[in-house]
């Protein structure tokens, strides 16, 4: 019944799709969507008997050459373990409740077909990622996917928002990328590898002492793997990517930037979380690196206005949870909550998106009242608002809860501290939203919302009731049983589950509840006393930390200087030489030339006219009457004839 | 039977062959020149069988060769006027020294 | 005084009806040799075969104009002439005093010299045929051992003073006429060549006496014309020879009713009646001609030899006078076509049937050479029917 | 008999003569009809002369082909291009002085070579019979490969005839 091989069919329907898409996307205009939408279900189909061999304790792996690199095979092939199948099982579900939203979402759209052929495409990648054994395969994925989100983001390219900031989310994660490549190939040169079993066999055999391996060379392949999750996962100082990447569609946006690609990033973290615990020294600077991320997401979310952009805040700060979590070994906590913030931010997005397909605004601002309007949506939206923020027992209470425990545990208790107002600060601007969107009197009378359709809701429906009880198997109730299922091959600590960090997760929720429920429903002319009373914090958290204006001020101008100087350079001393290259060999040709003219031609010339002048005596002859020649002839005859018999 | 010697028969071929060259030489008319032509030929015939009866052991040769320059007279007059003809319907002149196109 | 009435020479020779005018002419060069000497007999035997010739050509022209006459009159319902002696037999006599008594008119732009010696020239050719012809058993003029090839050189410088009378009248019915003359003789001529080739190829000489007297053999009826190859040289012959003396349906260089009168259009009295003469016995001649090619010459039972030659000849004179009163006259490219397209291929077919039969001569050769001669005529038939232009239609306007 | 020879042998120069007069006259005439009757004249000389030098098949082709065929054609020639041949043209062009001395050298050059040479006249030769038989023999046996060439040539010239003289008939282009 469960075949290993059938999982290459995963990433290969939607591939078949994308090409079937862009070539004949013309003719099938609408069809391509439900193209998409039935390669992605038949693939998740294969996929999820596939995963639950995998959760029955399976385990799968295939590979073969692809070429020979110095004798050194490098193979490809795929690995279905625990990690992979997780991830198998949610990014199938997600993409295609995602795609069937699109499919309502994007409808009118004039390129309607390429959207799907794009989606298709990530679709792919994404899968292949997941189930790829190496980091080469894993890295070609990344990038395909990299190459997604910069056509999807940029989708439409007619508005220039949209084509700099897929601009600036393509540049950003190369930055990132680039770390990764290089992360990887070092780690080659080092345990002269790049599959995962056997880097995970390599790294098991050093920290049992077995093996003396280059640390300071794995440390730096570490970090430089790191910088890959930087990038892609948006994390600090690389996240400025992801909020202008909303500009793209908001499928996309749930899709790509909240559900799949920037989970991707951790996911890479968690594939190579063997090298990390070998190289300890880096963890701290991945928890530094994922608690700053939590908490400066959290803190720039308190004011932004922008709907989608309040969700991308809140994407980074998770991300930077979920890396805090792998920082602190929590392998299983950090991926449970990957799972889990996949569901209910999508959702969010979904949500999102339905409030702006309903409203055609984004602005809270010009929002408010929208329950009575659009039911289904602000049900499944306030869901969703608290799983994050960790209302038990939603799903997200259960993950963030594994992720503070671990903090709590591990002694951290500074990293427990700002994570634990990291999520007051997560209730509370998700309630700020909740209730500036759906509550309250609507404050724009030109915004005339209305529900949408069922093919935008039921998808909602469907991850609404995931957020609810994806959180159950690694909840108490199951003995935390998706931890151990994850990590129960990588040697990590455990910890006692601890009622006090429970407690405090619970408290910080509520009190963020509360709290935005007084200031935004009751005491409005807070909000603003607050933030006159700390004009920095909030100039620093509605400018986003001044990240763009000191990338702009610091980076892109004293690059755009170094162009114009090497510029200069190259119009005054490479041309200049060119030129004058160019001048000498102008004036030398002058010279050849006054030569080739009188003196050549001159000989050529006189060779002709020499010719000439004696052809005017010899053509005398050439006459053209025909007994002219004839005469000659006899005369010549009786030339010859006349000297012949003299001679006799 | 044979009643002349034979040089008188040779120098009446060479004075009629050197009043057909005359004409091909000096008329202007190409038809002209092309009867003078037929002189010259009629003359070297002449020849031909007079050497042919007069010193040949095999006396057919002459005259199977006479025959030959008559058939070849023949095309060479029917060419050639066909030439003139033709000389004649594009450039309405049938003058020597005034067809010359080859002219250096 | 025993003077002997025979010389050695011709002593062996009966006295008979066959030999009548052989035998004068022997007794007179006899006569003479006994008081002169032998290069004077041979002038004179040279003498008396040129002057009967020249007597008989002129007698039978005037004659045969006579017969044409009466013939094509009764052709055409009427008389002819009848007024002028018995039967109207001093007609032609009267005719001649008539040519000989009218003003020679010559045209002022005339080429004086040509115009006067075209008529005189062509009389030329036409009287040296006769040399050849075999009036009868030993009565050939000259029996050149190559006479036909010397018969057809002949006539073929006919064409010459045509051209000659055609050019210098100055006329452009008479130049018409003289073009088409020798497109005509130059076409009719190659046919009538290749017709003789059979009856050549068959007597192995080119003599016509040789040709005669192969035709020997039972009941002196063994005539060439009584062969495959035989009936149909001889009917190419004769019409090539119809062609050759212009005589309808082949008269195109003459037509009246297109040239006024052809090449003699200017010519009148005397040079009229020359060129008129040469005619008439260039028809006699070739009329001769084709009876020692194809119908036994001389050769019969019972009568004269020249007497079955003049009969002979006689009847087929009457043919050529039959065909102008019966058919009308050919168009020019049908004149031409029939020469090139139809006769040349039909003669070269012959030549080669003539080829076949003398290996097989029996039955079985009959029968094929016919089998050969309906498949070539059905495809000449065939092939040159293409070319008739289509029945043109003029619409009655109105 | 030999006053009969004596006549022969006058007549034979008095044909000679009268062949170089025509000859003369085919050159000089201004009249191109006359040269043509001329030539006519000549080759009927020519003939004679042949019969003459017992060569009396090849007398009858010649007047049969030239006089029959090749003068006709020069004729038709002279008809077709009439109007040039007019006495008001100039007949002769600019080279005859100097062609008529450079004729003299060498009609004289080649009358005393033909008066030195000793001429190989045999007797056998000069009683040799030539009969028309043994003329085609000879072009069917020994000169059969020539005699092929010249059909070749002669059916070539008709095409080639044929082609250059026909007229460019515009409606035979589409």
């Amino acid at each position: 019944m469960v075949t290993s091989d059938q999982i290459l069919l995963v990433p290969l329907l939607p591939f078949l799709a994308f090409v079937t898409n862009i070539l004949a996307g013309r003719w099938l205009k609408d069809r391509a969507a439900w193209l998409s939408i039935a390669t992605s279900s038949v693939a998740c189909v294969i996929a999820l008997p596939v995963c639950w061999a995998v959760f029955q304790g399976a385990h799968f792996a295939s590979q073969g050459t692809w070429l020979m690199l110095d004798a050194v095979p490098l193979k490809f092939g795929y690995l279905m373990d625990p990690l992979s199948a997780t991830l198998l099982f949610m990014v199938t579900i997600v993409g295609t409740l995602i795609q069937v939203y699109a499919a309502g979402y994007m409808h009118g759209d004039p390129r309607y077909s390429r959207f799907f052929a794009y989606v298709s495409l990530f679709m792919s990648a994404m899968l292949t990622l997941v189930i790829s054994d190496n980091y080469l395969l894993f890295f070609m994925s990344w990038e395909i996917m990299g190459l997604c989100s910069y056509l999807l983001i940029g989708f439409y390219f007619e508005k220039d928002s949209a084509a700099n900031a897929s601009l600036k989310a393509f540049l950003t994660t190369r930055i990132g990328d680039i770390g990764f490549l290089l992360g990887f190939l070092t780690l080659f040169s080092a345990i002269g590898t790049l599959n995962f079993a056997q880097m995970n066999t390599i790294m098991a055999g050093a920290h049992g002492g077995h093996a003396a391996l280059n640390t300071g060379l794995l440390a730096m392949a570490a970090l430089l793997i790191f910088c890959g999750t930087i990038g892609k996962s948006a994390q600090f100082p690389l996240h400025v990517w992801l909020p202008d990447a909303m500009e793209g569609p908001t499928p996309v946006s749930a899709l790509i930037h909240a559900a799949t690609m920037v989970a991707a990033g951790v996911f890479l973290v968690a594939r190579s979380f063997t090298l990390f615990m070998v190289v300890p020294n880096i963890l701290p600077v991945v928890t530094a690196i994922g608690t700053i991320t939590a908490f400066m997401a959290a803190f720039i979310a308190l004011t932004q206005n922008d709907i989608k952009r309040v969700l991308a805040y809140s994407t980074i700060s998770q991300l930077g949870y979920m890396v805090t979590a792998m920082g602190l070994s929590g392998l299983g906590a950090g991926t449970f909550h990957l799972i889990t913030h996949a569901f209910f931010k999508a959702l969010l997005f979904l949500g999102a998106g339905s409030v702006i397909h309903g409203t055609h605004v984004q602005d809270i601002r010009e929002m408010g009242g929208l329950f009575k309007k659009m039911p289904q949506t602000a049900v499944t939206f306030i869901i969703a608002s608290l799983a994050l923020s960790g209302v038990p027992p939603l799903s997200g209470f259960w993950s963030k809860d594994e992720i503070l425990l671990a903090a709590f545990g591990s002694g951290n208790f500074l990293v427990f501290g700002i994570l634990l107002l990291t999520a007051f600060m997560t209730a509370f601007y998700m309630f700020r939203l909740i209730f500036l969107t759906f509550f309250g009197a609507a404050r724009n009378h030109e915004v005339h919302a209305h529900e949408s359709p069922a093919l935008m809701t039921v998808p909602l429906w469907c991850l609404a009731t995931g957020s609810i009880v994806i959180g159950i198997p690694g909840s108490p109730f199951m003995h935390h049983w998706f931890q151990k299922f994850i990590a129960h091959m990588v040697h990590h600590p455990e910890y006692e589950p601890s009622s006090f960090v429970m407690a405090c997760s619970i408290a910080v929720a509520v009190l963020g509840i509360a709290l935005a429920g007084v200031i935004y429903l009751r005491q409005k002319h807070w909000a603003t006393a607050v933030a006159k009373s700390f004009p920095s914090f909030y100039r620093l958290s509605f400018n986003k930390f001044y990240f763009d204006e000191f990338y702009s001020t610091y980076i892109v101008k004293p690059f755009n200087a170094l162009g114009r100087i090497l510029f200069g350079f190259d119009e005054t001393v490479i041309d200049g030489a060119v030129n004058g290259t160019g001048r000498n060999t102008l004036f030398l040709s002058e010279i050849k030339n006054w030569i080739d003219k009188y003196i050549v031609d001159g000989i050529v010339n006189f060779m002709g006219t020499a010719v000439y002048f004696f052809n005017s005596i010899t053509k005398r002859i050439q006459t053209g009457v025909v007994q002219n020649y004839l005469l000659i002839v006899f005369l010549s005859v009786l030339a010859f004839l006349a000297f012949e018999l003299k001679l006799t | 039977m044979i009643v002349l010697p034979l040089p008188h028969i040779l120098i009446f071929s060479l004075f009629l062959f050197a009043i057909g060259l005359y004409g091909a030489l000096v008329r202007r008319n190409i038809i002209g020149i092309l009867i003078s032509i037929e002189l010259m030929l009629n003359a070297a015939n002449i020849n031909l069988i007079a050497f042919s009866k007069y010193t040949s052991l095999s006396p057919e040769t002459g005259q199977i060769f006479a025959l030959f320059v008559i058939a070849i007279a023949a095309t060479a007059a029917a060419v050639g006027l066909a030439i003139v003809l033709a000389l004649y319907r594009v450039r309405k002149t049938v003058q020597a020294d005034e067809v010359n196109l080859l002219k250096w | 005084m025993n003077i002997p009435l025979v010389s050695p020479a011709i002593r062996g020779i009966e006295f008979n009806a066959d030999m009548i005018f052989v035998t004068a002419k022997a007794w007179i060069l006899s006569l003479l040799g006994h008081f002169l000497p032998d290069w004077v007999v041979v002038l004179a035997s040279i003498t008396i075969s040129g002057v009967v010739i020249l007597c008989l050509g002129p007698v039978i022209m005037m004659y045969l104009t006579l017969l044409e006459r009466k013939l094509i009159g009764r052709i055409q319902n009427r008389y002819g002439p009848n007024r002028v002696g018995k039967w109207g037999l001093l007609q032609p006599i009267a005719d001649g005093i008539k040519m000989f008594t009218k003003e020679d008119i010559v045209p002022a732009k005339a080429d004086k010299v040509v115009h006067l010696l075209a008529p005189i020239v062509i009389v030329v050719p036409a009287l040296m045929l006769f040399l050849v012809v075999p009036f009868g058993e030993r009565m050939t003029a000259v029996n050149l051992n190559i006479g036909i090839l010397y018969f057809i050189a002949v006539s073929s410088i006919t064409i010459l003073p045509i051209f000659m009378g055609s050019w210098a009248s100055r006329n452009k019915y008479s130049l018409l006429g003289g073009m088409r003359t020798a497109a005509q003789m130059i076409s009719y001529e190659i046919p009538m060549t290749l017709a003789v080739v059979p009856a050549i190829m068959m007597s192995q000489s080119l003599s016509t006496n040789t040709i005669v007297m192969s035709q020997e053999g039972p009941y002196d009826m063994h005539w060439f014309i009584f062969t495959p190859w035989g009936i149909v040289g001889f009917i190419i012959f004769f019409l090539c020879a119809t062609a050759e003396c212009n005589r309808p349906p082949f008269d195109l260089p003459e037509a009246e009713s297109e040239l006024v009168a052809g090449f003699h259009t200017e010519y009148s009295g005397m040079k009229f009646a020359l060129f008129y003469m040469a005619e008439y016995m260039n028809a006699f001649t070739l009329c001769g001609i084709a009876t020692t090619l194809f119908l036994g010459g001389w050769q019969g039972l019972f009568f004269p030899s020249w007497l079955w030659f003049f009969g002979k000849t006689f009847v087929l004179i009457c043919v050529m006078i039959w065909f102008r009163g019966t058919f009308p006259r050919f168009r020019v490219d049908h004149l031409m076509g029939f020469a090139w397209k139809f006769l040349l291929p039909l003669t070269l077919v012959n030549i080669l049937l003539t080829a076949l039969w003398q290996f097989t001569s029996n039955l079985a050769a009959w029968l094929w050479s016919i089998l050969i001669l309906a498949v070539s005529l059905w495809v000449l038939v065939k092939l040159n029917r293409t070319f008739i232009p289509e029945k043109r239609h003029y619409p009655l306007e109105s | 008999m030999p006053v009969l020879e004596i006549a022969a042998k006058f007549g034979t120069y008095a044909v000679m003569a009268m062949i170089l007069i025509f000859a003369l006259g085919v050159v000089t005439l201004r009249n191109l009809f006359h040269c043509a009757l001329c030539l006519a004249a000549a080759l009927i000389g020519t003939a004679a002369l042949y019969v003459v030098l017992q060569a009396e098949y090849l007398a009858a082709i010649q007047i049969l082909l030239y006089v029959g065929a090749v003068v006709t054609l020069i004729i038709f020639a002279i008809m077709l291009t009439e109007h040039l041949a007019e006495k008001t043209v100039r007949q002769n062009n600019s080279q005859s002085l100097l062609a008529l001395l450079g004729l003299l050298g060498f009609v004289a050059l080649l009358t005393g070579l033909i008066l030195k040479t000793p001429w190989p006249v045999t007797q056998t030769a000069l009683t040799a019979k030539v009969s028309v038989m043994g003329l085609g023999e000879a072009l069917m046996g020994t000169y059969v490969f020539p005699f092929e060439v010249i059909s070749i040539i002669l059916i070539a010239a008709l095409i080639g005839t044929v082609v250059i003289a026909k007229k460019d008939d515009p409606e035979e282009k589409p």
